[in-house]
């Protein structure tokens, strides 16, 4: 069966109408249009603009954290509730704010997507140079790009022929997988999946040197951290564990609620990281939260001269 | 030895692999060619999931919209969305020397959009920790020191022991505040620590946060290890023993 | 709904306005101490030992001869990294003096833009522009192990002599710090995740731990904007402390701020509460959460004399408007009750419902369960189909929407015209004869009254 | 750190505290290797929560239908993979139906389908039934927003999954709702259990959402996240909660004493011993690094 399309607004048109190609295209023309204009803004107006677009960017959030929303005009679960529509000036500006909420939050990730290109042209001026210009190493280089543009390619392909052709959903099984399947199935689970789990894994590597260095009893804050460290380790492995905590079960009236009963290795730990741990994180993240706070506030305002905010 | 396309993709994995962990003995050719190869792959797959994870749904196809297919309702298309291809593009005049100021415009808002999400979203995250932080420090019994243990209690029962702080539960909560607090005030930067109280809170902070992480420390290093453990198990049981030797 | 002002948002039944107020007196204090800052240029920041020795990490590479490293973590571009680039920019502005070359690898497009922009501005501060190299700060990937693989490569190829990990770091953490401290380099870290913090003080020579990051330039600079922030942020910390001890001391019982509370406990599924009690020398669980019932319900009610804990049991009708909380193990007064909801957003909003001829408003409420808390208890497979509601309070021809419905009885969602069978009872023309159990489908159904004139009737 | 001057010949203290990593990487690999080639017992106790998750499983009535989230990939296959492993295993054993679906990571669906495929591939060489997909068990594949999806399925799982298509034995497309696998899922507690695997933090998502609406609930976590979901099995918000390698062992421990003379261990026995090794290098490094401190410092007093 067909379901009807919302009705046609100023902002939104029929899906594959030329109004809606045509706006779109309008949209697209007049943005190039005013980045060239932006061109010619001088050097007072420059400041003026990005800190105006920074506010407002801001001012979303803090309108939708402030500004009443209408009491809800839809369930959690979706049915509608009779009276959703705005009464007032401030209702209709909380429902806008409210339907706005998931079309702004994509913005920032949309933006950064595009952005990405900053990132691979960096990527691609340094090893290209090395390249062309021979220098030390250019053969890794040269092994970057290969990669690089096998991955993009066998990736579109496979994206396009598991999507777009017909049958394509037989492509499910591995039993019905053509060659570019495999191909994208070997380079992404293959190998870069693969390296991903190698690369995490080497951490344990690190983790054990970094605690055969670190782990001294030279000062108070070492050994504390030793020590707790060692509680814990204990209480995971198996044996000592297992060792520790009968032996604590044969203590009388550890498994009744005695008073032993909270000594034995997981206990301990679980007392450690319910009444330090998590606090001292607590606190931790307590400051933190302030911290990005406040930056956020310098931020938003542009109180910053110079750094990230509009110099 | 089987010879098929597993066999194939797990000698390359293991190749990989070992090409990786090569550079915890030093840095060398092969561990750069396969550390090259993982990078382009990487920048491969962004580029892949760039349109494929995230511009086509997020993006494009709000943008133009779909039309009604069977058992799926359509949508009309947001015009408006094409409007961010030339906001976001402003991004690439970084490298301009004299108009460089324009990129500032897409980083502009994706800041500013995160500067008022703190605010939004502030006590949202900070709220309910506040509040659970907040803790009886006295017992009000002393019939035992923790919670006798009775079996399958009766409603009453269980009320009778939730209403009562026992002195085991009014330490825990002693020692949790005072923690939280001794760490928050290790964290104040404008005070001259003349106060006696005030650097012993600081210094019992930092000692308090040393439990806090070195529990931390512990309680990953089962996970790491495991890991570790799993890729052994790769290289020798699944690619070894079984592809290789055939068992 | 209208009689209740449009100025009653929905925000503001999560969190109250004690939420709001709290998160507005915190940027005020922030705003405040900004501004006093502009005006007394000498105010004391305590000292933070990573900091002092960034120029000795500089100084010993330039000795060397060798780059300095700057990783700005994997995040997304956001206060973190900016942060983190505001650091690297005083880093690389004394790199610069020494004319000592710089690589700042970046994870993530965007803050790579930023960081382009944040150097070569420190290097034209320094009146050094010809030294900048725009392949010194470098995207690698946004790939969280290969650009841990890249940023090793490069640290052992290139010999970093000191290395700066500032931001949001994950588990790479580890793998950049013992690789720079394999090679030798001074290593002044940060992680925001304070899950990493320990590896890195494991690891490295100095660690900005948690909040020093964000003190850090303020620290650096004295730009009095970031002075007074820091300042006003220690306001915040004071305030939050002062929030904790404060509440705490209220609800310990035995100060005997307040002695008794009668609380009305009803079992809510899944936050019942243990039949048998664990171990303790653990602090107790969590706050309970405020729930509310509806008029007439009967609950065990509990009067309990916090001081002993004494406790006295009986059943009792819930009132029209009077909240019942859900118990979870831990202790109960009434500041504690008092106390959460102000702090705990409620899982649960009340949501009014008018009769144009009925002047005090009935109560209905659902919670962030979707199925939600009900009005209507009971439904016969029957058509006409019969609910039962008690106390409903409707008269014939009144029509009612009805939402939550699931699987069969889905066909109750919709707007009907009522037929009132008794004061508990009423029938609506849906033939729900195959819809199934309503019991083990419809924990509950939510209904609402509407005017009559309003809305079209499904016959 | 200033790496030490090797002009100046060590004493054993300082050798001591600067073993070369060459060599302690070396001893951990070994560590890690060896010991997967032979079979050590380790004794072993499973956990309460372990134990009342096995039995929630091997209690499911045969041809009862059960949902799987699996929020795990390779990268912390050595927890999760061998938690999957035993679960999957039950289930197929117990008959039971299973949808597998992923709020975490795009790539988890095809991980979790690999792993199922292999499994029932082996069950069969040993005499079991295995699972065929569609008729036993579906891959609902990947949601994006996990809290909407879990507000969702708590709400209407047909609603959840209404969209999602799966693979029929002849290769064609149908809708998951009609295979013989969801065909009788009307409402959230027709599932008789959902048991989620998962190495992020989509635990606590799920619980908040879906843990007290009558289906019981089920976690299996990387050892990391233990101690902060043992929270949720002690308030009883969780039926059964099994953590970390541990948790692997203790489930296949637990299967070994149900279903008798069939493949019931895996990593967990393979890796739980092995681990102990790891564990006790660690132990022994640090160790060797101050008791060379403290040569040392003898020395020069």
């Amino acid at each position: 069966m067909l379901f009807a399309q919302v009705e046609k607004t100023f902002w939104a048109e029929g899906s594959g109408s030329s109004a809606l190609w045509l706006k779109i295209l309008m949209a697209v023309v007049v943005g190039f249009g005013l980045t060239f204009a932006m061109l010619k803004l001088p050097a007072r107006g420059r400041r003026t603009l990005v800190v105006g677009i920074t506010f407002l960017a801001g001012l979303y959030w803090v309108l939708y954290y402030l500004w009443p929303q209408p009491l809800p005009g839809r369930l959690a679960n979706g049915s509608p509730l009779p009276h959703g529509q705005p009464r007032d000036l401030v209702e209709s500006v909380g429902f806008w704010i409210k339907d706005a909420q998931p079309v702004v939050s994509d913005f920032a990730n949309i933006l950064s997507s595009f952005l990405l290109g900053l990132g691979v042209f960096s990527i691609i001026r340094i090893h290209g140079r090395k390249l062309f210009r021979r220098q030390p190493d250019w053969g890794f280089s040269a092994v970057l790009f290969l990669a690089m543009i096998a991955m993009v390619i066998v990736g579109y392909v496979n994206y396009y022929q598991t999507r777009y052709t017909p049958g394509s959903s037989k492509l499910e099984l591995p039993s019905n997988w053509g060659s570019w399947q495999f191909a994208n199935d070997l380079l992404f689970n293959g190998l870069l999946q693969q390296m991903d789990a190698a690369m995490f894994s080497v951490i344990a590597f690190y983790i054990l040197s970094a605690a055969y260095r670190a782990f001294r009893i030279r000062s108070v804050e070492a050994t504390i951290l030793l020590s707790t460290a060692l509680i814990v380790i204990f209480s995971l492995m198996g044996i000592v564990a297992y060792e520790w905590n009968n032996a604590v079960a044969h203590i009388p009236g550890a498994t009744t609620g005695g008073i032993a009963g909270n000594f034995s290795l997981t206990e301990i730990y679980k007392w450690i990281n319910q009444n330090v741990q998590t606090p001292a994180i607590r606190g931790i993240d307590f400051g933190v939260g302030i911290g990005a706070l406040a930056m956020g506030l310098r931020l938003w305002l542009s109180l910053e001269r110079g750094g990230a905010s509009a110099a | 030895m089987v010879l098929n396309y597993d066999t194939l993709k797990l000698t390359l994995g293991v190749i990989a692999t070992i090409g990786l962990y090569s550079v915890l003995y030093r840095e060398n050719k092969f561990y750069r060619f396969w550390e090259h190869i993982f990078l382009g792959l990487a920048v491969g797959y962004a580029i892949v999931a760039l349109w494929t994870e995230t511009l086509k749904e997020s993006w494009w196809d709000k943008m133009v919209g779909s039309v009604p297919t069977g058992g799926e309702a359509g949508n009309p298309g947001y015009w408006a969305y094409a409007l961010l291809l030339p906001i976001g593009l402003m991004g690439y005049f970084v490298f301009s020397r004299k108009h460089n100021w324009i990129s500032r415009v897409p980083i502009g808002i994706i800041l500013g959009l995160w500067a008022g999400q703190q605010v939004q979203v502030w006590w949202n995250r900070y709220g309910p920790q506040i509040s659970s932080s907040i803790r009886p420090l006295l017992p009000n019994t002393t019939s035992s020191f923790t919670v006798p243990y009775i079996q399958n209690p009766s409603s009453g029962q269980l009320e009778q022991l939730r209403a009562q702080v026992y002195p085991s539960q009014a330490i825990s909560n002693i020692v949790f505040v005072f923690t939280l607090l001794s760490v928050i005030a290790y964290f104040l930067f404008s005070f001259e620590a003349k106060n006696r109280l005030v650097k012993s809170m600081s210094l019992s902070g930092r000692w308090l946060l040393m439990v806090g992480f070195g529990a931390i420390f512990g309680s990953t290093v089962m996970m790491r290890f495991s890991l570790l453990i799993d890729q052994m198990y790769f290289i020798w049981m699944e690619w070894l023993t079984h592809h290789i030797l055939g068992r | 709904m209208n009689n209740v002002s449009s100025w009653h948002g929905v925000q503001y039944q999560d969190t109250g306005w004690f939420g709001v107020v709290i998160t507005l007196l915190l940027v005020s204090f922030i705003l405040i101490n900004i501004a006093r800052a502009g005006k007394n240029q000498n105010l004391f920041i305590r000292r933070i030992a990573g900091l002092n020795a960034i120029d000795e990490a500089i100084g010993r590479a330039t000795e060397m001869g060798r780059p300095v490293l700057m990783v700005p973590g994997l995040g997304d571009l956001n206060a973190i990294s900016v942060q983190a680039l505001n650091i690297f920019a005083y880093v690389s502005r004394t790199a610069a003096r020494f004319s000592n070359p710089i690589r700042l690898c970046c994870g993530n497009a965007a803050v790579y833009t930023v960081a382009q922009e944040i150097i070569r501005d420190a290097y034209q501060q320094e009146g050094l522009a010809d030294r900048y190299d725009q392949d010194s700060v470098r995207f690698l990937s946004d790939r969280q192990f290969a650009f841990a693989a890249a940023v090793s490569g490069l640290i052992l190829r290139e010999q970093a002599a000191a290395a700066f990990f500032l931001g949001e770091f994950f588990a790479e953490s580890l793998i950049f710090a013992e690789t720079a401290n394999s090679v030798g380099a001074i290593q002044i870290a940060s992680s925001t995740q304070s899950t990493q913090t320990p590896f890195f003080i494991a690891a490295c020579d100095y660690v900005l731990i948690g909040d020093e990051f964000y003190a850090a330039s303020a620290y650096l600079t004295r730009k009095p904007v970031l002075v007074g922030s820091l300042i006003g942020q220690d306001w915040c910390k004071i305030s939050g402390i002062a929030m904790v001890l404060g509440g705490s001391l209220l609800i310990t019982p035995a100060l005997g701020i307040f002695s008794q509370k009668t609380i009305n406990r009803t079992s809510v599924q899944g936050l019942d509460v243990p039949t048998t009690v664990a171990y303790t020398g653990v602090a107790a669980g969590e706050p309970l959460r405020p729930f509310e019932k509806h008029a007439g319900d009967m609950v065990d009610s509990y009067v309990i004399d916090s001081k002993t804990g004494e406790v006295q049991q009986k059943q009792v009708p819930v009132v029209e408007g009077e909240k019942v909380d859900v118990i979870e193990p831990r202790l109960i007064t009434p500041a504690d009750t008092w106390l959460q909801r102000f702090f705990q957003p409620q899982k649960n909003k009340a949501l009014r419902v008018e009769r144009e001829d009925d002047p005090k408003p009935k109560e209905v409420v659902y919670g962030s369960d979707p199925a939600g808390v009900a009005l209507i208890t009971a439904a016969s497979n029957s058509n006409p189909c019969v609910l039962t509601a008690t106390g409903h309070g409707l008269k014939n021809g009144d029509q009612i929407t009805i939402y939550g419905g699931w699987g069969g009885w889905s066909v109750l969602n919709g707007t009907f015209q009522v037929t009132v069978l008794s004061p508990d009872t009423f029938s609506i023309p849906v033939d729900a004869s195959q819809a199934g159990d309503f019991k083990n489908q419809n924990p509950t159904l939510a209904h609402e009254v509407k005017p009559a004139t309003e809305g079209e009737v499904k016959k | 750190m200033a790496t030490p001057d090797p002009t100046t010949p060590k004493s054993l203290g300082e050798k001591l505290q600067s073993l070369p990593r060459g060599i302690l990487y070396l001893i951990l690999v070994i560590c890690t290797s060896v010991p997967l080639f032979f079979n050590i017992p380790v004794p072993n106790e499973p956990t309460q929560a372990a134990k009342d998750l096995f039995n929630a499983l091997n209690s499911l009535p045969a041809g009862s239908t059960v949902l799987v989230g699996s929020d795990w990939t390779v990268s912390t296959r050595g927890e999760t993979g061998g938690e999957f492993d035993a679960l999957i295993r039950i289930l197929m054993r117990k008959g039971i139906k299973f949808a597998v679906y992923t709020t975490a990571d795009p790539q988890a669906p095809e991980v979790a389908r690999d792993e199922i495929v292999m499994l029932s591939e082996d069950e069969k060489k040993h005499g079991g039934k295995g699972v065929e997909r569609w008729n036993d068990w579906v891959s609902l594949g990947f949601f994006p927003n996990a809290e909407a999806t879990a507000n969702l399925i708590a709400a209407d799982p047909t609603k959840a999954f209404g969209s999602k298509k799966d693979v029929k034995p002849d290769g064609t497309l149908g809708s998951a709702l009609s295979s013989p696998v969801l065909k009788d899922i009307k409402t959230l507690t027709d599932f008789k259990m959902l048991i989620l695997v998962t190495g992020t933090q989509t635990s606590t998502v799920t619980i908040e959402r879906l843990s007290g609406k009558g289906l019981p609930l089920g976690m299996m976590v990387t050892g990391v996240m233990g101690p902060e979901t043992a929270v949720y099995y002690d308030s009883r918000q969780l039926n059964g909660l099994c953590a970390g390698l541990k948790g692997v062992y203790d489930m296949e421990t637990l299967m070994d004493g149900t279903f008798k003379g069939q493949v019931n261990f895996g990593r967990g026995k393979l890796y739980y011993p092995t681990l102990h090794f790891a564990l006790a290098l660690l132990i022994v490094a640090v160790i060797v690094g101050n008791v060379g401190m403290m040569i040392s410092r003898k020395g020069k007093a």
